[in-house]
């Protein structure tokens, strides 16, 4: 039985942490916990997310309280007060194509070093990298990415942490609950063990820490 | 016809049966809704999905199953979905036979940018990258101009989007390819002349022997 | 509607060609396409599999009848014969981590070049490969795989070829399905299109080519 | 009791509530008869499966139902199944608490040698050499000699399964950690002494100060 307060988790979460983030648009978000963070005051977050939704919205409601220091995401184009504390220098982003986020953070959470992609050569994310040849075609060395928390959003959790996405909700999710130090899961149903069947678990139970209850 | 309907009939010209196809938003958006009868084509969007159908009726949208722009759509018979790793995966890994974009600017040689302005606009790079250098085949949907202006030029200013060449840019004036690397007229817009596109068209333009109407 | 006959499926896959076979000790390999294999005499293949099962089971089949000219496999002590064929200077055997192997086969399906991982340093697997330190963590450059087939089974496929697996079924025919410039499938089920949910959905029907029928 | 008895009730006392564990083919996989009762392990197959559970009833198993040796198994109750490639990330990427595997050779140093004898048996690394490097704690199940050889060596000549150290090794005589880098006798089985056990070890055994009785 892995579940917790929604406060309680929340306040695990210190300021200054990296933190992992799921959804696309803030579609798969973990609506309440980052809501929650934003009550409690949270400062100096680095998040890592696909993206900054847009203002009022998932990760948009962190930018707008100012809880958030540095942000490595693919997109922040459909969130205004990002670019604007962006370019007045008050928030520090990271651009990241979007293959190349998913697949560092896989990477971090699957124990492998980096992985080689040949998006981004000739191309301004080329800075600061390792070009490698294979074969005569030129790759990146793009690096593993980890975090303190990754904030999952499932559809449906057993009690010992089995989740379960839906449709596009899924997204970052299953691979961001495979590389943090502690995962917190936000689930829409908590339903008991063994009804998820085997096939169906996308994330499986040992790699979950905590789930909000919903009491 | 208004301009964006041009281009949008013409690119989906190019699709073909059992493709799996992916759209930008915006005039890319509009092609899925040209495509010939009887013809069976996949359109996946970069948030996890293969399958995508139109917008669903008012009270039949469901929160969970939106297109990469966060908007509901519906998923047609056959649909499947897939977390982000899976999702670019298809996209870099040859599956995608087509990617339709919008861009800021391309250049003579084919280069695309179209993720940012430096110190203006930086909304990111978001998938694009990946689908231009994963795509099968790159076609550009945009308007031949943007205030008057060319965006087809000589050598884009603006940071590419990928090394890799588009293979077809798509406006209301005009076809263009790159064959052996240089920008090529290849079909005009019925009423168009050659040097009405010429005089809108920043970049040297060959003109293919072969220069047709397109058929929209 | 990607269905096709057992003979003209095999038939398609010459001599000389480089195949993944998807499976685990025999589960989950399509059973029926490998003995037809066999039947038609296919003769130099190169095999890349987790492993070459027992005599008679399976890619054990391939083995026995002398189709097999070279196998990249993480394991094949359950089958004396690849040993044998193998002392014997008959089969070339080029053994791979297993944990290795399936991320060279899903790069080489995800568009990547390569990984890196830290399994096989100061091993004899790293002869002949790129250390590369990251971190002060030395890991191995580990490079795609691809092959012209991939011979997949699964537990339902629809008639546009979306694949479900069952249990451990699983194993590497999903990240196999994404390798091969041709996906032939065999499946213990076809199903009407729409009938496997698109959540369930474990390969997506674009990147599959051919169905064997039950006719 | 016998050897493969005292080994495998041994290592189960390393097990602790909420862990996920790989158990080898032959002497790891006997472990898992002596869980403590109440306490929830979860036993991973690498072949795909979350939750492994006791061979069926007979009549009551499923060919697609499998552990890494291909024995039919059964799934426990919140068990899940996945592919090849989230198995070995569920084991490179810190996620397994425990493996537990047999040895060829373990030398004074703690390094293991467990998948080849060059020249004469091959059957390959499969997961081993993944499961040493990526499990958070290696504990080798083994008989303590081979045919009378001492199996824990000074230094090992047969080729190694990871440069990375293992955390412990029990045998029907000893359990041997090796802190500091150096193969240190911490428990000895009922009735053994501390000169029977470095008699059958080649390599040099540190004596803990607090050298024990196994209590099994």
């Amino acid at each position: 039985m892995k579940t917790i307060l929604l406060a309680d988790a929340a306040a695990m979460i210190p300021d200054g942490a990296t933190v992992m983030i799921g959804g696309f648009m803030g579609v798969g978000t973990p609506e309440r916990l980052v809501a929650e963070l934003v009550r409690q005051g949270r400062r100096n977050l680095t998040v890592i997310a696909n993206d900054t939704a847009l203002p009022g919205i998932g990760i948009g409601k962190l930018i707008s309280a100012g809880a958030v220091k540095k942000t490595i995401a693919s997109h922040i184009g459909l969130n205004p007060e990002t670019q604007k504390k962006m370019l007045a220098g008050e928030l520090e982003v990271d651009l990241v194509p979007q293959g190349t986020l998913i697949e560092r953070i896989r990477a971090g959470g699957f124990g492998l070093g980096g992985v080689l992609t040949p998006t981004g050569v000739g191309t301004v994310v080329e800075k600061g990298k390792q070009r490698i040849e294979l074969a005569g075609k030129p790759y990146l060395l793009e690096t593993a990415l980890r975090a303190d928390f990754a904030l999952v959003d499932a559809f449906l959790a057993d009690y010992i942490g089995n989740l379960y996405y839906a449709l596009t909700a899924r997204n970052f999710n299953p691979v961001m609950a495979m590389a943090a130090d502690t995962v917190i899961v936000e689930a829409e149903n908590i339903v008991p063990v063994g009804v998820i069947a085997p096939d169906h678990v996308i994330t499986p139970a040992p790699v979950v820490d905590y789930i909000i209850s919903h009491a | 016809m208004d301009a964006q309907t041009i281009i949008a009939k013409r690119i989906a010209q190019e699709l073909r049966d059992g493709m799996l196809v992916n759209l930008g938003i915006g005039i890319p958006t509009l092609v899925s809704k040209f495509v010939p009868a009887g013809m069976n084509v996949y359109f996946q969007s970069e948030n996890g999905l293969i399958g995508t159908g139109v917008p669903p009726a008012e009270g039949m949208h469901h929160p969970l199953l939106t297109d990469a722009g966060g908007k509901p759509v519906s998923a047609l018979p056959g649909a499947c979905t897939f977390d982000s790793a899976m999702s670019f995966g298809l996209i870099r890994g040859g599956h995608l036979d087509m990617t339709v974009l919008g861009a800021l600017q391309v250049d003579a040689a084919g280069h695309l940018a179209n993720w940012m302005i430096p110190g203006k606009m930086v909304p990111g790079m978001g998938g694009a990258m990946d689908l231009v250098t994963g795509a099968r085949r790159v076609v550009v949907a945009m308007q031949h101009t943007a205030k008057g202006q060319p965006k087809i030029v000589k050598q884009c200013s603006l940071p590419l989007t990928s090394a890799r060449v588009v293979d077809l840019v798509v406006t209301e004036l005009a076809v263009i390819g790159f064959p052996g690397g240089r920008a090529t007229l290849l079909e005009i817009a019925p009423g168009v002349t050659v040097k009405q596109v010429r005089e809108a068209t920043e970049a040297e333009l060959e003109v293919s022997e072969r220069v047709s109407t397109m058929a929209v």
